[in-house]
């Protein structure tokens, strides 16, 4: 258990990139069939399968730097909670539109950042995801804006609602920009991006978007620590419960 | 009701009509309740598939997935879109549903039990749609005609990848292969229903069939469409392994053709009326979502509209 | 798969019991911390128990009779969907307290009926299980019945509540009192007992209930089906894969 | 504040002050605040266990879990029974937790990651819970003292289930012993912080402890029941197989304890200040749960209400 996890490895600090998209796909994807119009079930859709996109190019490339020659099935259907490296703000249960639309403009803004950083990466895999991401993610990020501004700027109530979804992904976006053993080592050596060089220009962009929505970023009251030690909210366990729960139930089959 | 010659010179060309054309009102009705329930049925097939996203055994199985059930929400639109050509718009059309007014496919009102059930979907359920919708490619009204054809293109797609996800069970483990079977077992005679009534019953009977065949709606008949898939279906099933559960099928030489066993209308009409395993669950499902997203809706329409007004102002 | 299920043998009626009874127990145990009172806590806590304790009973017993010696956990940690026998009222979803108390007060009047019948079973498992169990659920009865009437009677809302609550479970009733094929060679042998047998004693409890509560007892305009013969209703694949992830997470061990 | 020759004299004759006693006010609120902190973390105890009934991964864990937390509920209706015999009812005490005005303790605001958490519960926190609270059995105020006599028999009860849970694991897979290992290192120090902050520090000298001590509220200083955790502990670790996270822990001949490590009353602060892993979450899981009930207390009160207004009329 938590073997990558507890070391300064390449491998730690891709497989925290892959397990973000991964968990953020997995709770985006829920939204099909459930999002506020149509043209949403696929947009959502689209996002789900960009970021599921990402981590399937990530897994493998995490199975060679560490050796295991792990597959991206490995990784996501056989390996426990503790195993995990993403942050809480993707695990967290799909709230309403407009806290799903918060979430995704902090994570989406986030990714720009990265990516954009990591196609200067000194590892040739990393930045080659790094430079098909960006072009999702860039997608992704005006489509949040979009409604964050649209939510924020719309009916009194819409208004009132996006700010409370505002709110309630403040105490999760510490750990965005937290730089672990992983994250260091990694900027170090030329693999990776110090997440809180990242920190102004996300910010920077995010409060933009909600001067023009009208809403206010507070700051929070508590903040999620622990998801790049392999230390979850209790929504992760039901995430993983749901989502190994087949595979898991026939070792060994492939499908 | 006569409309003059335009319309019936079209029709008896079988050229399309289009959106602009003079047609009889029970052409245009007709077909707003075919493409309704036609857009209705993408809509609500979300769900039973829906149900696996979360769950798909694999990363590879998820992504297909998901592009999947997103197809058919993109299938969804531009049905709706079609039916709006008709001069209804897709919100009173979606009331429609949610209220039961109008209907989806029966087919939809089955549970997916296992993994297995997204192959059988595909493979089995939109087999038959194709079947269906095929001859819809060359229906007399034209938009309703072009969307047919972007749909079935990606129908077939989907068919093939629900094959491919019940032939990899059946070169699997014994509890996959059983997986595979057992969904078969439970599709197949739901999926022979998905081309209506007999041509022969009384519902048939009704009239609508004769009229949509002469208004170049509907090609073939119920029977026919349901020979063929059978026809087709039979090979298929042999080269996956399955034995489809029905001890009557067998070729007969002198038909040409598949014979196969009698179909269970109760249950066909049972499900019709509302007494299915998941009629209330699919429509309590969409219906929340709809009213969950209210106030989303309603946001982008008022700021709209303030835009709207700002612009008109700084032009003015 | 389903080897059990589609036999009209001695194992798939106690099998039946069991999952009901195992089932319900997972649900009723998602009150803990959630219930309106802390007293509701513990009662609700305690019928969990109680329904636990009466499937570990009993799943042995399907294990003796049925050749294969499963043990309780095999039954339930590792047994996929289609091989569960329980009717679908007791898989539904957690809804709010008027739900369970609906949902409970037809379970445990069906069980009173069931177990006092059984008492008489030619089968000295089954007979001594429901000897116990019968105190047991005269005590789940007067619980629910209690809440009914003071729901029913309470307030306003509560009433109406109350009465939306009543309707939801109409639809799940019939699967209780359908005579499946296992049920039949059950009672013909003398084993078990015919479930339509049960369902006059039972409507007529409930309808006294519900005269006291002020509530009427409509007709469902759907009916539930196929529990008995592994066909589930959504949320139990769900329940499913959050009762058994540890479990199949760690293949053989013990705990 | 005077209140006569009674309390003084009971309190120095080391008998019990009952509820009908004269008792200083400040002894009251210094009892009321203990003991619904007490209460109140019985109640949000409940949810890091609960988190994992559903999960448990085996029948027999399921039925001693759901027992064990059934009996925390049990808990805290004794303790919010004890602390109405001073006049606060418990509706105003749950309200209290709920707004943030009274605490409970910090140790249920860390997570509980896999199942082996909740062996370490039982182990260790519990363990330390013992530990506070068996000289609160021969608390002066005689209905705190009667209920923590029930309290701490069922607490080691659940201390040896949380050491069993452990020792199957450490004598089960490498996966468990990995998972036992884990927890063991997560809870150590927070169950070393459960005994609060050192009698040397700051908040001590606040002049609480002295205080109880004086009333017969508190009979062992922090310091001391925290030495008599490790030194009982130790040696459990040992049996278990279990390396407590602790490269200071060694045993001190001429002392005769274990000596340890600091602790880290940074995070202790923090964590109480609000700033913990789940003290939103515990809070916001109670106020759901009251406010869902709400109302099934109002019809259950207004029942009671008319039920009492019948017998009075037929008595009349």
């Amino acid at each position: 258990m938590t073997e990558v996890a507890a070391q300064a490895s390449p491998a730690a600090y891709v497989l925290g990139l892959a397990d973000d998209a991964m968990v953020y796909a997995q709770r985006l994807a829920e939204w099909m069939s459930n999002a506020p119009q149509i043209e949403e079930d696929m947009a959502l859709g689209n996002i789900a399968l960009d970021l599921l996109g990402q981590a399937r190019a990530l897994y493998p490339h995490v199975g060679t730097l560490d050796g295991t020659g792990r597959s991206e099935d490995d990784f996501a259907m056989v390996r426990d909670e503790r195993d995990w490296r993403n942050v809480h703000l993707v695990e967290q249960e799909r709230g309403d539109f407009g806290q799903e639309m918060a979430r995704l403009l902090w994570f989406a803004t986030y990714q720009r950042e990265l990516y954009a950083a990591l196609l200067a990466s000194s590892d040739p895999v990393l930045a080659g995801v790094a430079g098909k991401a960006l072009k999702e993610v860039r997608y992704h990020l005006d489509h949040a804006a979009l409604w964050v501004v649209r939510l924020g700027d719309g009916t009194e109530e819409s208004h009132t609602r996006m700010q409370a979804a505002l709110d309630s992904v403040l105490p999760y976006l510490p750990e965005l920009f937290f730089d672990d053993e992983a994250s260091v080592a990694a900027a170090e050596s030329g693999i990776g991006v110090l997440p809180s060089s990242l920190h102004e220009a996300v910010t920077t962009h995010v409060a933009a978007v909600c001067q023009e929505a009208t809403l206010d970023l507070h700051a929070p009251t508590w903040r999620a620590r622990g998801g790049r030690a392999g230390i979850h909210s209790k929504p992760m366990g039901y995430l993983l419960a749901e989502m190994q729960h087949i595979a898991r139930s026939h070792p060994g089959a492939t499908w | 009701e006569h409309v003059g010659g335009d319309f019936d010179a079209l029709i008896a060309a079988d050229q399309r009509i289009e959106p602009r054309d003079a047609m009889p009102d029970d052409y245009r009705q007709t077909l707003i309740r075919q493409i309704a329930q036609h857009a209705h049925s993408e809509i609500i097939g979300m769900q039973p598939e829906g149900n696996w996203i979360t769950r798909a055994p694999s990363l590879r199985r998820k992504a297909i997935l998901i592009a999947k059930v997103q197809d058919e929400a993109g299938h969804g639109l531009y049905l709706y879109s079609a039916a709006e050509t008709l001069g209804i718009d897709r919100a009173e059309l979606l009331d429609r549903l949610h209220d039961g007014k109008q209907k989806y496919s029966s087919i939809f009102n089955y549970p997916t039990l296992t993994w297995a059930d997204c192959g059988a979907i595909g493979w089995l359920v939109d087999g038959a749609a194709i079947m269906n919708q095929v001859p819809l490619c060359r229906c007399s009204y034209g938009p309703y005609a072009r969307a047919m054809i972007r749909v079935c293109k990606e129908e077939s797609f989907h068919q093939r990848q629900g094959f491919e996800i019940l032939w990899n069970l059946m070169r699997g483990t014994e509890a996959q292969q059983a997986m595979a079977q057992d969904a078969a077992d439970r599709w197949w005679w739901p999926a022979l229903m998905m081309f209506g009534p007999p041509d022969t019953g009384e519902a048939a009977k009704g009239g609508h069939t004769a009229q949509s065949m002469a208004w170049g709606i509907k090609r073939f008949s119920n029977d026919d469409l349901r020979q063929k898939f059978v026809d087709m279906m039979v090979p298929q099933a042999e080269k996956l392994g399955i034995v489809l559960p029905d001890p009557d099928l067998k070729w007969n030489e002198e038909r040409g053709h598949y014979d196969f066993g009698p179909i269970d209308w109760d249950e066909f009409w049972r499900v019709l009326r509302g007494d299915g395993a998941c009629n209330a669950e699919r429509i309590a499902h969409r219906r929340r979502a709809h009213e969950d997203g209210a106030w989303v809706r309603e946001a982008a329409n008022a700021y709209a509209t303030k835009q709207a007004a700002k612009q008109k102002e700084s032009a003015a």
